[in-house]
């Protein structure tokens, strides 16, 4: 092991939203207390969702001779050859969220496998199995976008009477989600269920703008979609969990690996969330997916900001809400 | 045989009839002058002889041979290059680059090869006598005399047998343009046909073999020089007798000094103006081209900066912007040089470039009353005689002549009584020029104190009251009376002598 | 005599000063960029070696490629927004035809180069026939091969073979291939900016009205420099794949502005008819290490954007006081 | 009435584009004309409509206006942060906010009037500048939701109608007596089509194009304000679209973008076009590839249509038919 506290930097490429904001923060408590607290000398770089904007900062990063770089990934691809470059210099290599696909680099993420079969298989399971539906394409161009779409649409296929009649994107932002589902409910007369990839709470908006019966909407775990979820009449939604502590994770394992100086065969090292939901089930397809029925209080926080991403904390050190938010 | 025969050409231009069936013969080694008012058809029809502008209808022979060129290019195989009435000189290129423009002599590389540009330049100016310009001066920085001067140098770099000169001594300063002329002569008597278009009189008698009048886009007759009178050509020109030029001259300059002007200055252009002009008075200033005319008119106007002290009217003023200049009751106009670039708005109407100065004073709770603007408009284009079909038509569709009075019905809208004419009859044709002087005696009459610098010495002598005669941004002479003439003008201009 | 000696002293001093004064865009991006290598060198060790020279020019290379396309154009008078699209179109279709055969990667980078250059004619041509503002043209056409783009490869991945990938980071008498390419681009231009048809571009640049009189057909100069901004565009996704290894359908979008940014920092007029390349290779040098500069100064990173906003803005404002002044005097 | 026709040709032309938009639309998409879609349209084209307000008149005069997307960002971000979901501390907030637009439009147009910096780099500094701010300022922080007041105001309806058509509408009728009724209507256009005429005809130059800027930096931050109703968030990026979608429904409703002539009526089809267009699209089922080709072909062939060489054959046509007229009325 080198001498402590190991240099890590965290290479961000995208600061506009919620979720990168509270993954930075969460990775700033995590290593301030706690287990980690006086280890890790951590510093934040962030680009502009260039991807030649990243390549420059992890060469810059290089020059610095960290322990180890964390990388949330502009491309899957594109960072490649320059991450080659960081692990032949001996740097640990760890991308998280966006993941890469570099082979020296370890990939941590949550299963994106599992999370959108889970919730399309609990979508057809609250309609019966038959009916229309859409889906959202998330940004175009992203690979995490086309995993999930993918991954929503190879468990429908099980389904010979649920139909996809529209597709929108929804861009991971409220505006975008409520517009584009906006227009295909006028597009299409029935529509008994709508898989986004964002927060599901502009689904539910739009059903109601345009009058419509509120039908069974999957999303992901925000505040404000939890929220949405449990003060609507008649909601029924199922919320996918990505949480925004993958950097504190990211940064335990590089600790890990500094420590023992042993690096795990395995690459891929998945973080599990739980699933929060209205109608919990028992999945047929991964039965250890673990739900959690939403409750005002306990995983929507009326008094916290709508974007905060809901599960908070990781289990081996204590991260609070107002921590998250950084509302205090 | 002629070298050039045109029949029944027609031009259309939307709904505007530029030529209307004209016809034109000419031949080598003469020079033949085109004459007719503004917007008759000649630089449309010059336009057409160098390839700018396609034609309707109608036939044009070169050498006895079809001839319908569709850019300049295929113009110059014919042999025939064209000095345009609107500059074609790209002003981020040198003055060298600009005359051997797409016919640089190249290295093997295929690269420009500059050295022998150079020479070849120098090689050129020699030969027609040049006057100096700096040959690596960017366009740009150049006056627009210099300007014409290397137009025509890149006119005659295609070593034409045809060569057009379209109103190309409108902008040269009295030397340059006498130069002109006989490197036209030289030209027609080297076995070249020069075409010339020229509105002053003068210099179509000094030079021509042949005249050709047009009016409203026909052909009207051709004459031998020698053998037809001004009167004659001035009559088939407008379609009626002139009855003079030049106004008749009455004094009607009061003692009251409309506009004050000590120690104005802006070096090294202006270096310490002085003068008084009076209400009622007609003063003219003259002096060779680049001494401090165009500072002075600008400055006084509040386009440039300049020090010194200006008393309006008895009271002290110190303009930072044209708008202060044009504003408030008593104000400074003024018809500026370039009428395209700083007069009219030429996508416009009529009715908006009219009323732009003063559209504020339409204004009633913020809102434009409309029918006084409309009303305000139609009366000062009547009392111009501004010939459009409608005050909706777009300015930039007149002829130049009409152009220019819409020039002066924007000022004369103001409440302005001071009037600054810069060159205001450049490139108008006889007739409105004869209007044009007539206005400002009318004016004068009416009380307005007008300056008025024009390029044409002839001008000076005819119409202004007293002749203020600048040389390196001083007055060197102030002429009254009978000493205004134009050799007392000229030496003023040129020579040493007693300041004013 | 003396007084005229003086005079042309005088003369010459000032043809001197206007003389810098026309080059004062160019000069004031030199100096940036001293500003911020100084600044750079010490704060940061190895800063002046071959490895620094080869890392920093690999990292401004793909923007030096797009912003000579785009110098080409806005010299015309032009503005090309499509380059976006075309390197994403290049990086796709290279890291979806390439395969691993040599020769197979031959044939496509020409084609590549062919498709840059024809749709760039193309976008010449429509601006010339419809005499459109090449503005919404290319703006237009960015969102057009895009989209062609993301449909022959929705998401990044494709991939080109490891030796292309090395050819990027080759190295000769010390130097990587990145800055033979920069030396090559320099060399283009010393002869591109001596023959006739850089004069006509910017020529036309200048005055399209003057230019067309003087029998340049617009048309023809469009179809050549917006043809030529595209193959640049194309040669630039070709060297882009180098460094990403494969395709990436929207990558291009991150160098329109940029391209814009390097050529007026280094002094490349708006309005067409001023400037040079070398002018664009400081300005994309500038640009490149205004990041590295943010991060040895342990700064935010969020100070990167206003960095460059400021750094462009006073480029700008020097060149449009040096103008004020150089018309003053020329006047 | 003929006049008017040819004069504001562009305009009608794209109320007939939208008209005929509506139709394929209705076509595809049975529930496009039930009042609850016509409704979510009609609110979401009034945000573009808004935003794209200011942009017309930047346009107008000659100049082009990049910073709207930081401009309607940063108002979007403060006023949450400021109000912390409450309505009262609307009340110096939304003028402070305002103000605040203003005062970057005020920056904006002293650059481009006053030091003369070309407004496409003007304004796209000033956009990076204030994106880097805001990020610094903020430090990260998530925005709490927006007011229900503000919720009111972008979504709610008074008996029936939605409060933001209301808003819009009245900005029309401001927009349509300033352009049309107003002395500072007739500078605009005078300084969008020549400024050195428009000054030495004594229109404040400096003063009215500042103030194009200083109404685009409001309508900006005005539409920042009300779009954070519609989403009941803000959030970093809201603005980003509008920088094309602006530029495009001015050029769609007529338009040029070298300034001089267009109308803020035209600009409301061209709000109306886009977003009927962004509804349609998803409507058709295209991949995302396909809908961004689409959308480019779109703005291309509205371009097109309004081309110069298209209204000369336009022009020509009626000259012949009229001929025509002319001489059955002889004979
Ligand atoms: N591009 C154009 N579009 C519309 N009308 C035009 C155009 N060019 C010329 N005209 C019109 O054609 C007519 C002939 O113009 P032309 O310029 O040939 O006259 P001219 O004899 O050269 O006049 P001047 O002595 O003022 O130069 C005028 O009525 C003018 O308004
Ligand atoms: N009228 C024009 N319009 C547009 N581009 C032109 C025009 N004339 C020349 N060019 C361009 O400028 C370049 C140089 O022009 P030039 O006519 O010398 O062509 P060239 O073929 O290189 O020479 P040569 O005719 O001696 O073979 C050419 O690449 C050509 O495309
Ligand atoms: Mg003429
Ligand atoms: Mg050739």
């Amino acid at each position: 092991a080198k001498s402590e506290p190991y240099v890590i930097y965290l290479s961000n490429n995208f600061v506009g939203n919620d979720w990168r904001q509270q993954m930075e923060r969460v990775a700033e408590i995590s290593v301030a207390k706690g287990p980690l607290k006086g280890r890790v000398d951590l510093r934040i770089e962030n680009v502009e969702n260039a991807v030649q904007a990243q390549i420059n900062s992890l060469n810059n990063i290089m020059r610095q001779k960290p322990d180890a770089i964390l990388i949330d990934a502009a491309s899957d691809t594109a960072l490649n050859p320059t991450i080659k470059k960081a692990c032949d210099a001996g740097i640990v290599v760890i991308s998280f969220d966006q993941v890469v696909t570099a082979p020296c680099a370890y990939a941590l993420g949550s299963d994106w496998d599992m999370i959108p079969a889970v919730m399309a298989e609990w979508l057809a399971k609250e309609i019966d199995g038959k009916g229309k539906v859409i889906v959202d394409r998330g940004l175009a161009g992203a690979p995490i976008s086309a995993q999930l779409q993918g991954g929503y649409e190879k468990v429908l296929a099980n389904y010979p009477d649920i139909e996809v009649v529209g597709y929108y994107n929804g861009e991971y932002a409220l505006g975008p989600e409520q517009s584009g589902v906006a227009a295909l409910l006028a597009a299409n007369p029935q529509v008994d269920g709508i898989l986004t990839q964002g927060y599901g709470s502009g689904a539910i908006q739009a059903l109601k703008d345009a009058g419509r019966p509120i039908v069974p909407v999957v999303g992901f775990s925000y505040n404000v979609a939890a929220l949405t979820c449990a003060q609507t009449e008649g909601a029924r939604c199922i919320l996918g969990s990505n949480p925004a502590y993958l950097s504190s994770e990211a940064i335990k394992l590089a600790v890990e690996i500094l420590d023992t100086g042993k690096r795990p065969e395995e690459r891929s090292v998945v973080v599990k969330g739980d699933f929060v939901t209205t109608h919990p089930f028992k999945s047929e397809l991964y039965p250890s997916a673990t739900m959690l029925k939403i409750a005002v209080g306990e995983n929507a926080f009326p008094d916290q900001p709508p974007g905060l991403t809901l599960p908070i904390t990781p289990d081996w050190v204590e991260i609070t809400a107002a921590e998250a938010a950084g509302s205090n | 045989m002629d070298i050039v025969q045109v029949k029944g050409l027609t031009k259309r231009f939307g709904g505007i009839v530029a030529l209307d069936g004209a016809d034109f013969s000419a031949r080598l080694g003469e020079v033949h002058a085109l004459l007719g008012e503004n917007g008759a058809g000649k630089s449309t029809f010059i336009q057409i002889l160098s390839g700018a502008l396609n034609h309707d209808g109608g036939d044009i022979l070169v050498d006895g041979q079809d001839y319908r060129p569709v850019n300049p290019d295929e113009a110059l195989g014919r042999g025939i290059a064209a000095v345009f009435q609107e500059l074609s000189l790209v002003p981020d290129l040198s003055v060298e680059q600009n005359i051997w423009f797409r016919r640089e002599p190249r290295t093997w590389l295929r690269t420009v090869d500059v050295s022998q540009m150079r020479q070849q330049t120098l090689e050129l100016f020699e030969r027609y006598h040049f006057p100096s310009i700096a040959t690596t001066r960017e366009v740009r920085n150049l006056t627009l005399a210099e300007r014409q001067i290397v137009e025509v140098a890149k006119g005659l770099a295609k070593n034409p047998r045809i060569l057009i000169l379209d109103e190309a001594t409108s902008a040269l300063p009295a030397s340059e343009a006498t130069w002109l002329l006989s490197l036209a002569r030289q030209l027609a008597d080297e076995g070249r046909l020069v075409i010339f278009i020229s509105h002053r009189m003068g210099e179509v008698r000094a030079i021509a073999d042949r005249v050709s009048v047009f009016r409203n886009g026909s052909t009207v007759a051709t004459h031998d020089a020698a053998a037809v009178s001004d009167d004659q050509i001035v009559t088939e020109m407008i379609g009626r007798q002139l009855a003079r030029l030049y106004p008749e001259r009455m004094d009607t300059a009061t003692d009251r000094v409309a506009l004050q002007v000590r120690d104005f200055s802006s070096p090294p252009m202006l270096n310490g103006v002085n003068f008084d002009l009076r209400e009622g008075e007609v003063l003219g200033v003259g002096g060779l081209q680049g001494h401090g005319q165009r500072e002075m008119f600008q400055s006084l106007f509040g386009a440039d900066k300049a020090l010194g002290s200006v008393t309006l009217w008895g009271k002290p003023v110190c303009f930072d912007t044209p708008r202060q200049a044009l504003s408030g009751s008593e104000g400074i106009a003024l018809v500026p040089e370039d009428r395209r670039g700083q007069g009219l708005l030429l996508t416009k109407s009529v009715r908006e470039n009219l009323s732009l100065p003063v559209i504020r004073r339409f204004s009633h709770l913020g809102l434009l009353n409309q029918r006084k603007e409309a009303e305000l408009v139609r009366e000062t284009m009547k009392s111009l005689s501004i010939k459009a079909d409608t005050p909706e038509q777009i300015a930039g569709t007149l002829s130049g002549g009409n152009q220019q009075k819409v020039i002066f019905g924007k000022m004369l809208m103001t409440q302005a009584r001071v009037l600054l004419l810069y060159d205001p009859t450049r490139g108008v044709d006889v007739g409105t020029k004869g209007e044009i002087f007539q206005l400002m005696r009318q004016l004068a009459s009416e009380g307005y104190a007008i300056l008025f610098y024009s390029s044409d010495l002839p001008e000076l002598v005819n119409v202004a009251d007293r002749v203020m005669v600048l040389r390196s941004g001083r007055v060197a002479r102030m002429l009254e009376g009978d000493d205004i003439t134009e050799e007392e003008i000229l030496r003023a201009a040129v020579f040493d002598s007693e300041a004013a | 005599m003396n007084s005229s000696s003086k005079q042309l002293q005088s003369a010459q001093s000032m043809n001197m000063q206007s003389r810098l004064l026309a080059h004062a865009p160019f000069l004031v991006a030199c100096s940036m960029l001293v500003v911020i290598v100084a600044i750079y060198g010490s704060l940061q060790t190895g800063v002046f070696t071959i490895d620094e020279i080869n890392l920093n020019t690999a990292a401004a290379m793909t923007l030096m490629l797009a912003a000579t396309g785009q110098t080409i154009v806005l010299l015309r008078g032009g503005i090309d927004l499509s380059i976006g699209g075309m390197i994403s179109l290049g990086t796709v279709i290279a890291a979806t035809r390439f395969g691993d055969d040599p020769a197979n990667i031959l044939l496509w980078s020409g084609i590549i180069l062919a498709i840059g250059f024809g749709i760039g004619a193309l976008t010449g041509l429509l601006i010339s026939v419809l005499r459109l503002q090449p503005f919404l043209v290319t703006l237009a056409g960015w969102s057009i091969l895009n989209g062609i783009a993301l449909m022959i490869l929705p998401t990044d991945g494709g991939k080109v073979p490891e030796w292309w990938i090395g050819s990027g980071y080759l190295e000769f008498l010390g130097l990587g291939t990145p800055v033979w390419i920069l030396l090559a681009l320099i060399v283009f231009w010393c002869w591109f900016r001596a023959t006739r048809l850089c004069t006509i571009i910017k020529a036309t640049g200048s005055s399209e009205k003057s230019a067309f009189l003087s029998g340049v057909s617009i048309t023809r100069i469009n179809i050549i420099t917006y043809g030529l901004s595209g193959f640049f565009a194309a040669l630039a996704s070709l060297y882009l794949t180098t460094q990403i290894g494969g395709g990436s359908p929207n990558i291009g979008t991150d160098y329109i502005l940029p391209s814009v940014a390097a050529a007026i920092i280094g002094g490349v007029s708006l309005f067409g008819g001023r400037g040079h390349l070398f002018g664009t290779i400081v300005g994309a040098y500038i640009l490149t290490l205004i990041g590295n500069l943010v991060f040895v100064l342990r700064v935010s990173s969020y100070w990167q954007p206003v960095m460059s906003g400021v750094i462009l803005l006073l480029a700008v404002l020097a060149s449009s006081y040096a103008e004020q002044k150089a018309r003053k005097r020329g006047s | 009435m003929n006049t008017f026709l040819s004069r504001n040709r562009l305009i009608v032309l794209a109320y007939i584009g939208m008209l005929l938009l509506v139709l394929i639309t209705a076509f595809f998409s049975p529930g496009f004309l039930s009042a609850s879609n016509l409704r979510s349209t009609f609110i979401l084209a009034s945000f573009v409509g808004i935003v794209a307000l200011g942009q017309t008149f930047v346009i107008i005069g000659g100049g082009i206006d990049l910073s709207i997307p930081w401009v309607l960002n940063s108002a979007a971000v403060l006023m949450t942060l400021l109000c912390a979901g409450q309505d009262l501390p609307l009340i110096w907030v939304v003028p402070l906010l305002l103000a605040g637009g203003g005062l970057i439009g005020l920056l904006n147009g002293a650059g481009v009037a006053l030091l003369g910096v070309p407004p496409i780099i003007m304004t796209l500094a000033a956009n990076v500048i204030l994106q880097g701010l805001i990020l610094v300022f903020t430090g990260g922080t998530p925005t709490p939701a927006a007011p229900d007041m503000i919720k009111f105001l972008s979504v709610g309806r008074i008996s029936g109608i939605p409060v933001i058509a209301l808003i819009w509408t009245a900005l029309t009728v401001l927009a349509w007596l300033l352009l049309s009724k107003s002395a500072f209507g007739r500078h605009l256009y005078a300084v969008g089509t020549n400024v050195t005429v428009a000054r030495y005809s004594g229109v404040p130059t400096t003063r009215t194009t500042i103030l194009t800027y200083v109404i685009s930096g409001m309508t900006a931050a005005l539409g920042g304000i009300l779009l954070t109703g519609y989403s009941g968030v803000a959030y970093l990026g809201m603005g980003d679209s509008y920088l094309f979608t602006t530029v495009a429904a001015v050029a769609i409703g007529g338009a040029p973008i070298l300034g001089g002539s267009g109308h803020y009526i035209g600009t409301v089809a061209g709000a109306l076009v886009l977003t009927i267009l962004t509804g349609l699209l998803p409507a058709l089922n295209l991949s995302s590839g396909a809908l961004l080709v689409v959308y480019g072909a779109v703005i291309l062939l509205t371009v097109s249509i309004g081309s110069e060489t298209f209204s000369e054959m336009w022009a020509s046509a009626s000259n012949r038919r009229k001929r025509i007229k002319e001489g059955t009325e002889n004979g």
